[in-house]
């Protein structure tokens, strides 16, 4: 039983050159770790390359660029959309900074 | 991974057949039997609850056996009366709201209803069952160990859940007892969203296309999104919070604590966290109780009323778009936690956004009454009566979705007021109309319909008698969560509590009306024809109780939308999806 | 009828609707799954930070040798790992039964020594006298409960997903599972690598000296 | 049936809606208590509007339903269905408006009454005054004759010895003439500021007459800050669930004339 759709990859030669991109992504991530940022730009530029490494996963390892459109369309909103209401937990993250009783 | 769904043949022994059975009927079924269980316990614990609050001196004969601590010479303790109120609440929100509508009626009839064998993956199916019956069963051990159940609420609030036996009775292996029973409940439900997902979209008979599903259909499906993405988050809470109360870390319990007079050793957590991820879970878990319910009633209300509702389609995007917003609200627990007052603007608005999807599908309801001649069953009166608490109900949610209206209303009883309205008595009378309306195909018996009015006229009468006054205490300013009522504005209305109380009892005791009903039509009922209700949908085409594979090696074409009533059929005033005729337009 | 596996949503046009996806459920369940799993992750690492950022005494005790060099030899083997899931995926679809077997039991390996790898650093760790609830450098006691909660998160979907490779590489041999189902366990190994992809630098470069 | 169901339905509604509007019943008040607070009248301004909007919600659909259900109970057999006149659209269009411009205008002026009393901050002649919360009792700590708060050391918090907040008045200065209370005696018309901090739970600072309330959660300083209008005693309450003690946890709040006020804080100073 195979499934035609997901039968059309690009072949492990294609996945090779991936992967060697991935692993250059993290040499640029170890090699900025140790330009010694401030730690807010550094969290930048290493969310920025996860989520980059991330997107190439997903979108060749994991074959969602291979299935249909519709399948990419129903998931990866959902999970932007709950990852982004999330975020409103940070500015009470920011208030303990201030208002943390002192003897602690 | 992917199992297929009817390789198996039909199951010959005993506990292959009920007990641990794949079939997704026997699963619906036992999912059921377990709300129902969980149900009367709850329901039990809130007459405890309520006799304790209407006279707190009182003695309740047999108490003490239940617990020797929480009860001496019978007569509760506070810390007793928390710990009933913590599991009457988890009991009820996890065990009675989510399993009953959502995986009870969905398990049985969302494969039926789309045409299916069975789900996508039956054995994964019975594993969430029984899954749910372990955290069932480590939930209820809670009440037999040292210290009694946790006290700290469904809601579970750090420190107080988190610090261990220092901070109270029932806060040591109870409150573990707790976290380990949620967490296991995650997994179940993840399991059962992933099923519910799969069967919706892939096992749709020829024709069944996704506008034709019923309004159950779509509820169930929509939900099972909701859970998907919502107990992904309590999982790792819960877990955390064992970890801080086993193994010693402190991410939500800040440094510096002095509880029973000793210094905890815990540092640097916060307490709001745990508030954040609990309600990131929280809200949308109401959602979870409520979308089914709302399905049901959309789906059961046109077969009584013998005509199609309005806006259909409408009314399927107002679920969604309920199920969207539900993700964007949790902060209005939060209003007076501490958390930023910003936030608290930026949730309300939301909050209040849902009225209008809520507000539409109630007018939907309405309107589609006007100008019907209705059918009056047990089902259908309580669909009726569903629309009227879920007005209640979501009226007095105008109010607490405001920050300045909450800093006076919150933690009163206006809010529990609120939410057993809402959540509690909305969905109960949509269970209650789904198993007078579905219990003939389940079991093949009709139910006797006169009990059954007895017990609807005094269910609908006793819940406004118990939660109307609600209201007024709390714009008195009745705190919740208390066990006895003390302070000098609150001496004044413990008549108010009494009449609720009384009101309660006699409730509660109608309910057995409708167990005896139940037990009484499974087995002495009259005989179920194939479509008692003169009903649409699939599971109507098919024998009561229908077949180890629905249909009887039968595959279904549907040719029609769910909902054809008052049109010319060949069968009546009313065509089955089932049917090929072709219809006119009313 | 009942020989049809209706589950893979092919070969049976004629009795059902199609999938709105075309993919068999396994799959769909699949990635449902990984959105799941990624939301819990997310919460995890939502945690973590929300906790770092009210901790003005966080601790920052990685080096460069040992354990960020670990961590990239980790992230190479998980890395490789995919990419020899990914061979095993082609060669199955492709009915190369033995290449197919011989993929996923390299991948299991890999799987297996990056488990262990972590281990040692986990007990390199605990001989550091970093615990759950305690930290050796005086900072705040978060990192401890932040890196093993993660990472041993983290470590339990490995774990989980090389057994789970095992099985269906065993049962794919021997002809109980097909290709979808070596590609559908594909997706949750992928998966794991890409959770790592974000605990790598957020837990280890992000607490770098 | 449908006749009884309608009945009852409008039964329902009409005497629920009548207890909002009688709401004393001899000395029993189902109603807020006065309002004693400078930014109390806001809130009890939201709250009229709110219960007026929502309550004519309220009684419109629930009577709406009762109609239509008395009238579909005898209706012929063979009756023809009808249609809601226009269907659904109607529906949805007073919808989005009816509640779009209510939960509008709500939202708005809400806002600004939360705005009011939670994004302000005290003016700088605010009267400080410490709480701490505890299983199951406040306290409350004026700063004494050098206005100075004592620093707060929880290991050295003992009840026994009657030191709620953990001060250390041997080592430090700031602590030795703090005063510490358990009944919180403020000014009238003088705005306060309170630090709201708990040595073990969450509780909560609940005044039904300030219409205030204000969870006191551990490891956090919390500010809140109010200006009460009338005199009198008040209940303090804790509303968010803190252990078996919770029903019982307490205090009371009196609001005196600034003479009386400088008078009990000069007695305290001189017991101290």
């Amino acid at each position: 039983m195979t499934t035609p759709e997901s039968a059309r990859g690009p072949g492990m030669k294609f996945f090779i050159a991936v992967w060697i991109g991935l692993m250059c992504i993290v040499g640029i991530e170890v090699s900025i770790t140790f330009r010694h940022l401030p730690p807010r730009e550094l969290l930048v530029c290493l969310l920025v390359l996860a989520f980059l490494e991330a997107g190439i996963a997903v979108w060749y390892f994991m074959h969602l660029k291979y299935e249909r459109a519709a399948l990419a369309w129903s998931l990866l909103p959902a999970l932007v959309f709950v990852v982004f209401m999330m975020d409103h937990i940070w500015p009470d993250a920011f208030r303990l900074l201030s208002m943390r009783l002192l003897s602690n | 991974m992917s199992e297929a769904a009817h390789q198996h043949g039909e199951p010959t022994g005993f506990i292959r057949k009920y007990i641990f059975s794949v079939d997704h009927k026997v699963i619906g079924l036992q999912y059921i039997g377990l709300g129902i269980v969980a149900v009367v316990i709850g329901m039990i614990l809130s007459w405890l609850m309520r006799l304790h609050l209407g006279w707190s001196t009182l003695a309740i004969p047999g108490l003490e056996k239940l617990s020797p601590t929480g009860a001496p010479a019978n007569v509760m303790t506070p810390e007793y009366y928390l710990s009933l109120m913590t599991m009457h609440g988890t009991l009820m929100v996890f065990f009675v709201l989510t399993n009953v509508p959502f995986a009870g009626f969905g398990n049985y009839f969302l494969p039926i209803q789309v045409g299916a064998p069975d789900m996508a993956f039956p054995r994964m199916n019975m594993m969430s069952f029984w899954v749910t019956f372990t955290a069932f069963l480590v939930l209820i051990a809670a009440f037999f160990v040292p210290g009694g159940p946790p006290l700290s609420g469904w809601t579970a609030y750090a420190p107080l859940s988190a610090v261990g036996e220092s901070s109270g009775p029932g806060e040591g292996l109870g409150q573990t007892l707790w976290g380990l029973s949620i967490a296991i409940f995650c997994v179940a439900q993840l399991l059962g969203a992933l099923n519910f997902i799969a069967t919706t979209l892939d096992l749709r008979t020829k024709g069944m296309s996704l506008a034709r599903m019923p309004f159950s259909t779509w509820a169930w499906f929509i939900t099972s999104v909701i859970g998907l993405l919502a107990f992904a988050v309590l999982l790792p809470a819960c877990i955390l919070l064992v970890l801080d109360r086993v193994a010693g870390t402190s991410f939500f319990v800040p440094g510096g604590l002095v509880i029973n007079d000793r210094m905890q050793p815990h540092t640097g957590g916060s307490p709001l966290l745990w508030q954040h991820l609990f309600w990131f879970f929280g809200h949308p878990e109401v959602y979870i109780a409520i979308l089914p319910a709302i399905g049901i009633v959309s789906h059961i209300l046109p077969a009584f009323l013998r005509k199609p509702l309005l806006g259909p389609r409408v009314l399927i995007g107002c679920l969604a778009a309920i199920g969207f917003l539900s993700y964007m609200v949790w902060g209005h627990h939060m209003f007076v936690s501490g958390m930023n007052p910003f936030s608290a603007i930026l949730f309300s608005v939301p909050t209040l956004v849902i009225t209008i999807p809520a507000t539409i599908a109630t007018l939907l309801w309405i309107g589609s009454v006007y100008g019907a001649r209705i059918r009056f069953s047990c089902a259908s009166l309580f669909c009726l009566g569903f629309i009227s608490v879920f007005i209640s109900g979501g009226i007095s949610g105008f109010f607490l979705a405001q920050p300045s209206i909450d800093t006076y209303l919150h933690a009163t009883y206006f809010v529990v007021a609120h939410f057993h309205f809402v959540m509690g008595v909305a969905a109960i009378f949509a269970m209650f109309a789904g198993i007078y309306f579905w219990l003939p195909k389940m079991v093949g018996r009709m139910m006797n319909e006169t009990l059954g009015k007895i017990h609807f006229w005094l269910t609908f009468v006793g819940v406004y008698c118990i939660f109307m006054p609600m209201h007024y205490l709390g714009l008195a300013g009745n705190v919740r969560r208390y066990a006895a009522f003390t302070d000098d504005f609150l001496a004044p209305l413990v008549p108010v509590h009494q009449f609720i109380t009384i009101a309660a009892l006699i409730t509660g005791a109608a309910q057995f009306i409708f167990l005896y009903n139940l037990v009484w039509s499974r087995f002495r009922g009259p005989k179920a024809t194939e479509n008692p209700w003169q009903a649409t949908s699939l599971e109507w085409s098919t024998t009561s109780p229908p077949p180890f594979d629905n249909f009887g090696g039968r595959q279904l074409v549907v040719h029609q939308e769910p909902y054809l009533y008052g049109v010319e059929g060949s069968a009546g005033d009313y065509v089955m999806q089932t049917s090929p005729e072709t219809v006119e337009a009313h | 009828m009942s020989d049809v596996d209706i589950t893979t949503g092919m070969g049976h046009a004629g009795f059902m609707e199609e999938s709105p996806y075309g993919i068999p459920s396994g799959k769909l369940a699949m990635w449902c799954f990984v959105i799941s799993d990624a939301v819990t992750f997310s919460a995890v690492l939502f945690v973590y930070g929300y906790l770092r950022i009210g901790s003005p005494d966080w601790s920052t005790p990685f080096k460069f040798s040992p354990t960020i060099l670990n961590g990239i030899v980790m992230t190479f083997i998980l890395l490789t790992s995919s990419l020899t899931m990914l061979a095993a995926v082609e060669a199955a679809k492709a009915g190369r039964k033995s290449a197919g077997f011989g993929w996923l039991c390299a991948t299991a390996l890999l799987g297996a020594l990056f488990a262990t790898l972590h281990l040692f650093e986990w007990g390199r760790m605990i001989d550091d006298g970093w615990r759950l609830f305690q930290n050796p450098l005086g900072g705040s006691v978060h990192f401890g409960a932040a890196f093993f909660s993660i990472t041993g998160l983290h470590l339990l979907h490995v774990v989980g997903g090389v057994c789970a490779l095992a099985v269906i590489a065993l049962g794919y041999r021997r002809g109980g599972y097909n290709s979808i189902d070596v590609e559908v366990t594909g997706i949750y190994w992928h998966f794991v690598d890409l959770v790592w992809m974000f605990v790598f630098p957020l837990v280890y470069l992000m607490n770098a000296q | 049936m449908g006749k009884a169901f309608g009945a009852v339905l409008i039964i329902i509604t009409v005497v629920s809606t009548a207890v909002f509007f009688f709401h004393d019943f001899g000395g029993m008040s189902l109603w807020l208590p006065v309002d004693a607070s400078e930014h109390g009248h806001g809130v009890d301004h939201q709250l009229m509007e709110t219960m007026y909007g929502s309550g004519f919600l309220f009684v419109l659909s629930q009577i709406l339903l009762g109609l239509f259900v008395w009238q579909a109970s005898d209706r012929p057999q063979g009756w023809k269905y009808r249609i809601f006149p226009g269907g659904a659209k109607p529906m949805v269009i007073s919808a989005i408006l009816l509640v779009g411009i209510e939960i509008l205008t709500l939202s708005f002026v809400g806002s600004k009454v939360w705005a009011g009393i939670y994004f302000t901050s005290a003016k700088p002649g605010a009267l400080p005054i410490d709480v701490q919360a505890g299983q199951f009792a406040f306290y409350f700590r004026y700063a004494g004759v050098d206005g100075k708060f004592g620093a707060l050391h929880p290991d050295k918090i003992d009840e026994g010895s009657g030191n709620f907040f953990g001060l250390d008045p041997r080592n430090d200065e700031a602590a030795r003439d703090d005063i510490v209370v358990a009944t919180m005696v403020i000014p009238v018309n003088r705005e306060i500021l309170l630090t709201l901090h708990s040595k073990d739970v969450i509780h909560s600072f609940y005044v039904r007459e300030l219409r205030l309330q204000q969870d006191i959660v551990p490891g956090l300083m919390i500010p809140l800050h109010f200006t009460a209008t009338k005199t009198g005693r008040y209940e303090i309450v804790c509303t968010q669930l803190c252990g078996l003690g919770h029903y019982q946890m307490k205090a009371y709040l009196e609001v005196k004339t600034q003479e009386e006020f400088d008078k009990w804080l000069k007695d305290q100073e001189a017991a101290q």
